[in-house]
């Protein structure tokens, strides 16, 4: 296969979707869903290894398929797939369209970032698939679905913020940012730890991590059956995906954060079983099964994190361990949905609606609403009221007067004329003087 | 010597006294008035200051400005006059109200 | 004359030309005023295409004409003008489209052209300006011509929003004359040199040059809206769509924020500047406006109001920029100069576009938006999220250089006020767009225009379309021949001589 | 000597101009429209043999000084001259629409009189001329104002009247003490002959305040508001254009040739009074409800500029100075014309009924706010340029706080400008009657207002013309 056409195919993967994501280029397209899949179903059957180079876009960027990326591709195409049959279901609505359109948008981030070979496109892609993502959680849905989607945007923005922050550590240090070549530039520079940190709290926020996994609950709880078949193999498979890319995973030995990450995931494990047990929901059970999975990858990168050899080895078996987590929890999901299918029964039902927001949320907005008292109010009302006591002072009286008597007793002729008199007294005396 | 100090101190004294008019009367044709002795004194300076040196012929140059002077101040007073007239008529009154119109 | 000398008179003639004819034309005649507003900014833009040519290939373009013995009026085309002007003639076309739309049938259509042509005319005279003295000229023009387009609808509200915006630009113009003068007596030249021409001058003129510099940014700042002198922004939003388009993205705030571009660079040095220690308060007070902007922001209502004050936010990144010394954050700083302009007045189009078609001024009545303007809510929302700097949009590159410059300039604390300006930006950004297209629309909008079978008319919807599509064009194609980075780059490298 | 003609016939052919529009009255206005224009090509005439041939000296009819008249023509005086071409054919222009039949009749003789009378001022070379020229220049303006007729204006030209023959009187007392000090009237004569003695300050001490009191410096200016609002239109443009300038520049040309050098204290009297007359002036300027008492108060401030050159003492600063004389003249004089649209088109000038006049007088609005423009010293104007020559003046010479004033008194005009302009946008609450302006009027006031900017972008030919003869170059340069 020659350059050009794999090239194009390889754009084609993420970029056929957003073509489609727009209505107008749609509408007489019976399965856009579907068909928005297949240059993704051709990649997979060719067994070749394509990459192609875009030096133009954003910084120079890449995408490429490899061996790893090829069972992901697999995993996101079938879980795909499913959820867009899962989709078709409503007719034809106006909600139904931006439904699709927020379907495609997601799907072209997460393709993408399964392709993308340097930080800023995965960076990219990411973000898009995170704010498709919030779009399908969100679009229709009842109140616990919006709040479940607000929960999750406020994090991915503080992800987006994390890793952006994470970024400018790599491209201070180096001009290449791709992966390979960053991860050697950012081993050995002085804010290693700061970086690190920076894209662990990202990608833990982004794929929902214990203690990090405010937006997991409500969401599996509310989200409509295409999205909750999707959770475990888009936004957490791309999280951990995003942090197996980033992390300089064998170039690096870091016992101690390893340690932390390792008790930090055996605590997502025991509290996944903990909680679980108590809450009792079958509906929630992909939920805490999720934060189960994840412990167990924290602990596994904490492991390869702190030894170089052991994460060398480690990031391979990363891939397969997200490939087999997308796929366990989406079977989950719609095994549990076919059961509460049987028999509602089963599943008891969700919060109400009007239950009070959780403290995550609470305290920021108690918080911006004391920073507008402080900051953002006092300010012009402090220059509302300097401007009116200067009002206040042109109309004094006192002032008005003195202007007016001022200039009538300048009129007067007596007045006047003795002005000029002593004007030319003194000019003569200066002058003498002088 | 001395009748010109003499002429030139009576001039400034008319000029003096044609400014105390000038502000004390309110009256239009007073002020005129005023105004021409105020000439006057400085016509006077002027004649006077023209014996610059002791026996000397007079310097003719202050005639000749005096002389121009006194045609200005005519006409000058016959435009004041003339406006005087016309300020009575169109307010009945041939004086100068102390603040402009409002 | 050749075409070298004549060039930068004849860019400033064909929106000056137009513009004077228009006054003239009686109000009836739309076909006439429409074609020569068009064929003027088209002609502009062909003109300023065969400048970048000319630039690059080292052409020099300059008209100088003797005003004062010793001083001339230069107006030169250096990369940073071009920069600049390119923007500006790209826009201006654009928001004469809009503008044509927006005031269809309404009255006093010659006069507000006309001054909308004189106030481009200033703008790209801010920009060729090859001295202070110069610049010092159009910037006050500026404030003369776009005075009746900020009163153009005669009410007691406007006049008053005149009025403030005359206070505060004017005793900004002041304090920029008694800084340029000062200078003047000190340094006997005005002309802008690559990295500065005041490093030789003698050390004990410091003090004077230090105070200079406060006057000089002091009086831009005014335009820049940096705190405290940012009071008039607000309020000037009572003009028509368009001219807050062009106010917030080209015109006003842009030349301010130029301004102190070529005071930094191109007058005092940015090296030099940094001897002086003023870029760092520089700094510091770009940062508090950042974020103070943003704060402002949140708690606006009216979609206009929260859109100026993010301006006011956003406009202060180019000054971070400016006062940070290093390549990279120059780079930011210039960038974003376009690229701010380009979002921002996509959000100002669509906002015009609300209050026109639906009647809708408040972020409160755009519940559902969405459904009833997808067009001008999809660029709407690339403007948004271009602003809160998402990748891969126009804002994106800008705060990458902006961070990373500050990283390299050993600023670390920047990056964080970027963070949180982000968030703020988000803060107040995204509830809009969640109303706009999640929330159910209500049973009927505020004042209703119908338009058949399209959302809104074409000429008011093309406009924020294109300078939507530009944004994502500058953030993805960003690495590519022509793109404003690369030519920030290619001006980073005359200024730092690299 | 070619050039003495162009000068001698500036001055002979307005009062001709004069005399033919008094015995023709039926064809005044043709009369002295080509009158106004030969004039203009004099003065042309005049510029292009000075560029040539620098400064230069006539004596009229053969008799030299002290007995004869001489005339003296340097860079001064031709400005001044090209100033006052300017602004009277403007003028000129615009009275053709202004006045009716009948009161044509008296305002082209009377104009023609006031204009031959300036022009021999700005060429006598001795002083007890300039006081002939002076008077003549006082009662021709008196009987202007009093053209308008009505209470308020013969009022105005009486106050005029008394107040101008009492300037000229101190003035001529000073002339007087002066020729009893050194022999003569001639003020080449003079500079060479003066010393510091009491009576030679005693005559500048008259001869100042005599001027002062013409010029309306503050606290003297008590006259000037009422008079020059209660004038016509075009009579206001010349009195605050012309006829106060006429009396600055005896001041200047006297200051910079004859008194004596050690003066500095007095410098700093006359700028602390221009302060105190920008501030002032510029305060009740905004305090005004009509118009043009607003712009007779703005002269009051922009009379103060002109006096602020004195402390710095520099070419710098006198050029700043008469820069601004001649950027005040003409835009002063299209700023007066802007208002006497106003007023002929809706009867009355009260600021805050202006009533949308922007959209039914564009041109006027245009005129005014271009003119206001550069009064406030916005570039690119005349204001500007002459107020970046006396800040410059002032910084140089470090005497910074004069710059405050000239920045202060730029805000105040402004303030006033655009609360004019402001009202001009709005619609007032009760409707007025108008009527129509003629054409001319409104094109003359624009194209005057074209010149007060043009000044500013082609400053450097006046200041060039200002250099020949160096007026500047004696004492002031020190």
């Amino acid at each position: 296969m020659n350059t050009t056409l794999s090239a194009i195919l390889l754009l084609s993967v993420p970029g056929y979707p957003l073509l489609l994501a727009f209505p107008a280029l749609r509408s007489r397209s019976p399965w856009p869903c579907h068909i928005a899949l297949l240059p993704a179903v051709i990649l997979l059957a060719v067994p070749a290894a394509f990459s192609v180079d875009l030096p133009w876009l954003l910084f120079g960027s890449g995408l490429a398929v490899g061996e790893r990326s090829r069972w992901l591709l697999a995993m996101a195409v079938v879980l795909w797939a499913a959820a867009a049959t899962l989709l078709r279901a409503p007719a034809n609505q106006p909600e139904s369209n931006h439904l699709t359109t927020f379907f495609l948008l997601t799907l072209a981030g997460s393709l993408g970032a399964i392709l993308a070979t340097d930080l800023v496109g995965f960076f990219t892609f990411s973000t898009l698939m995170g704010y498709g993502f919030y779009g399908l959680l969100v679009n229709g849905g009842e109140m616990a679905a919006q709040r479940a989607g607000r929960v999750y945007l406020a994090l991915l923005i503080l992800a987006d913020l994390a890793l952006f922050e994470a970024l400018l550590i790599v491209a201070a240090v180096t001009d290449d940012l791709s992966f390979g070549a960053a991860h050697q530039a950012v081993a050995p520079s002085a804010s290693l730890n700061l970086y690190l940190s920076m894209v662990l709290i990202g990608f833990a926020l982004k794929a929902g991590i214990w203690p990090l996994h405010f937006w997991l609950l409500p969401a599996f709880r509310s989200a409509r059956p295409a999205a909750a078949l999707l959770l475990g193999g888009v936004p957490i498979a791309t999280g951990l995906l995003g942090a197996v890319r980033w992390l300089p995973l064998g170039e690096i030995s870091s016992p101690g954060l390893g340690l932390a990450l390792q008790w930090l995931g055996v605590g997502a494990m025991l509290h996944a079983i903990v909680a679980g047990r108590m809450q009792g929901q079958l509906k929630m059970l992909p939920a805490y099964a999720a934060i189960f999975a994840t412990g167990l990858f924290i602990t596994a990168l904490g492991a390869g994190l702190a030894d170089s050899a052991a994460g060398s080895r480690y990031g391979d078996l990363a891939h397969l361990f997200i490939v087999s987590l997308g796929f366990g929890l989406a079977v989950l999901t719609v095994g549990i949905g076919w059961l509460a299918a049987r028999s509602p029964d089963a599943i008891a039902p969700a919060k109400r609606a009007g239950d009070p927001a959780p403290w995550f949320e609470r305290w920021p907005g108690a918080a911006v609403r004391w920073g507008a008292q402080m900051g953002s109010d006092t300010l012009p009302r402090l220059r509302g009221s300097w401007l009116a006591a200067a009002g206040r002072l042109w109309q004094i009286r006192a002032w008005q007067s003195a202007l007016d008597g001022g200039e009538r007793s300048l009129q007067r002729w007596a007045f006047a004329i003795t002005l000029l008199l002593l004007l030319g007294v003194a000019v003569a005396f200066i002058g003498a003087l002088s | 010597m001395i009748p010109a100090v003499l002429y030139a101190l009576v001039g400034m004294g008319l000029f003096a006294l044609g400014l105390f008019a000038l502000i004390v009367h309110t009256h239009l044709l007073r002020k005129i008035l005023a105004i021409n002795v105020m000439a006057s004194g400085v016509f006077l300076v002027l004649v006077a200051l023209a014996a610059r040196t002791r026996g000397a012929a007079p310097d003719p140059v202050p005639h000749a400005m005096v002389i121009t002077g006194i045609v200005v101040a005519v006409s000058a007073t016959a435009l004041a006059l003339a406006l005087m007239l016309r300020v009575s008529a169109e307010t009945g009154r041939a004086e100068l109200p102390e603040e402009p119109l409002e | 004359m050749s075409w070298d000398t004549g060039m930068p008179l004849l860019v400033l003639a064909s929106s000056l030309l137009p513009g004077l004819v228009i006054f003239f034309l009686p109000e009836e005649r739309v076909v006439t005023r429409t074609t020569l507003n068009l064929a003027g900014a088209t002609l502009k833009l062909a003109l300023v295409g065969v400048m970048i040519w000319g630039v690059l290939y080292g052409h020099h373009y300059e008209t100088r004409l003797p005003i004062l013995p010793g001083l001339d009026l230069v107006l030169r085309a250096d990369p940073l003008s071009i920069l600049f002007v390119a923007l500006s003639s790209i826009l201006w076309l654009v928001t004469t489209v809009y503008a044509i739309g927006y005031l269809e049938g309404s009255p006093n259509r010659s006069r507000f052209f006309g001054f909308f042509s004189l106030c481009v005319t200033a703008t790209v005279g801010v920009a060729l300006a090859g001295n202070l003295i110069t610049f010092l000229l159009f910037y006050e023009l500026l404030t003369l011509v776009t005075y009746p387009l900020i009163v153009h609808r005669g009410t007691e509200v406007a006049r008053r929003a005149g009025r403030t915006y005359l206070f505060y630009t004017i005793a900004g113009g002041t304090l920029l004359l008694l800084g340029t003068v000062w200078l003047y007596t000190l340094a006997g030249s005005l002309d802008f040199t690559a990295r500065g021409f005041l490093s030789g001058l003698d050390g004990a003129h410091h003090t004077a040059l230090v105070i200079i510099f406060v006057l000089l940014i002091g009086g831009l700042g005014v335009k820049a809206a940096l705190i405290p002198l940012h009071g008039w922004l607000p309020q000037a939003m009572v003009a028509p769509a368009p001219v807050s388009a062009l106010l917030h993205a080209v015109a006003v705030v842009k030349a301010g924020a130029f301004g102190i571009m070529r005071v930094v660079y191109d007058v005092y040095g940015i090296q030099f500047a940094a001897t002086l220690g003023v870029t760092l308060p520089l700094a510091i007070v770009a940062a508090v406006t950042i974020i103070y902007g943003s704060m402002r922001a949140l708690f606006q209502d009216d979609l206009k109001r929260r859109l100026a004050f993010s301006t006011v936010s956003q406009v202060a990144y180019i000054v971070l920029g400016i006062a940070i010394v290093g390549p990279v954050a120059t780079i930011g700083g210039l960038v974003h100069l376009v690229h701010q302009g380009v979002m921002k007045i996509t959000l100002f189009f669509c906002a015009g576009n609300l209050a026109e078609t639906l009647g809708i001024h408040k972020v409160s009545e755009m519940n559902g938006v969405g459904r009833r303007m997808p067009w001008t809510m999809a660029a709407f929302t690339i403007g948004t999220f271009g602003m809160i700097g998402a990748p891969p949009l126009a804002g994106f590159i800008s705060k990458w250089y902006l961070g990373v410059g500050a990283l390299d300039g050993g600023q670390g604390w920047v990056v964080f006020i970027l963070a949180g300006s982000s968030l703020l930006n988000a803060g107040y950004f995204l509830p809009i767009l969640y109303a706009a297209w999640f929330k159910a629309p209500p049973d009927s909008w505020p004042a209703e225009r119908s338009f058949g079978r399209r959302e809104t008319a074409w000429a008011l919807l093309a406009p924020p379309v294109v300078t939507a599509l530009l944004t994502l064009a500058a953030g993805l194609l960003a690495s590519a021949p022509f793109s404003p980075l690369q030519w920030a780059h290619f001006i980073t490298t005359l200024e730092y001589a690299l | 000597m070619p050039w003495l003609h162009w000068g001698v016939i500036a001055i002979v052919l307005p009062l001709a101009g004069a005399m033919s529009c008094f015995l023709w009255p039926r064809r005044a206005i043709p009369l002295g429209l080509v009158t106004a224009l030969g004039i203009v090509a004099c003065v042309a005439g005049l510029g292009w043999q000075l560029v040539e041939q620098g400064a230069q000296r006539y004596v009229v009819g053969g008799w030299g000084a002290p007995l004869g008249i001489d005339l003296y023509a340097d860079g001064l005086s031709l400005l001044m001259l090209m100033a006052t071409a300017a602004v009277g054919l403007g003028v000129s222009i615009y009275s053709i629409g202004y006045f009716n039949r009948e009161k044509a009749r008296y305002f082209w003789p009377l104009w023609m009189f006031l204009w031959a009378a300036l022009n021999a001022l700005f060429l006598s070379a001795d002083i007890f001329n300039l006081y002939v020229t002076l008077e003549l220049l006082g009662l021709a303006a008196v009987a202007l104002v009093a053209l308008a007729g009505g209470a308020e204006a013969l009022t105005g030209a009486m106050r005029y009247l008394l107040v101008s023959l009492l300037g000229s009187l101190f003035y001529l007392l000073g002339v007087a003490l002066l020729y009893h000090s050194s022999g003569s009237v001639d003020i080449a004569i003079l500079a060479a002959r003066v010393e510091s003695s009491p009576a030679v300050w005693a005559a500048v001490g008259l001869i100042s305040a005599g001027l002062l009191l013409k010029t309306a410096l503050f606290p003297l200016h008590f006259w000037l508001p009422s008079t020059h609002a209660s004038a016509p239109a075009p009579v206001s443009a010349l009195l605050s254009a012309l006829v106060v300038k006429a009396s600055f520049y005896i001041l200047l040309r006297l200051w910079l040739e004859i008194f004596p050098p050690t003066s500095a204290v007095l410098g700093q009297l006359l700028a602390l009074l221009g302060a105190a007359a920008v501030l002032w002036g510029g305060l009740q300027a905004l305090r005004q409800t009509r118009l043009k008492m607003l712009i007779a108060y703005s002269t009051v401030a922009q009379l103060g500029y002109l006096f602020l050159a004195f402390p710095l003492a520099s070419i710098t600063g006198w050029t700043g100075a008469l820069y601004m004389l001649l950027s005040h003249a003409v835009a002063k004089t299209a700023i007066f014309m802007a208002v006497g649209n106003i007023l002929y088109f809706g009867g009355h000038d009260r600021i805050a009924d202006l009533d949308r006049v922007v959209q039914r007088l564009p041109l006027t609005v245009t005129a005014f706010a271009l003119a206001g423009a550069s009064i406030m010293g916005l570039p690119p104007s005349g204001g500007f340029i002459a107020k970046w020559l006396l800040l410059e003046a002032a910084i140089r010479s470090g005497q910074w706080w004069w710059g405050g004033i000239l920045i202060l008194g730029g805000l105040l005009s402004a303030a006033w400008v655009f609360k004019v302009v402001g009202y001009a946008f709005t619609r007032s609450r009760a409707p007025h009657e108008s009527r129509a302006v003629p054409v001319g009027m409104e094109w003359s006031a624009l194209a005057m207002s074209m010149v007060a900017i043009l000044l500013g972008l082609f400053a450097s030919w006046p200041l060039a013309l200002m250099e020949i003869g160096l007026p500047f170059g004696g004492k002031g340069a020190e």
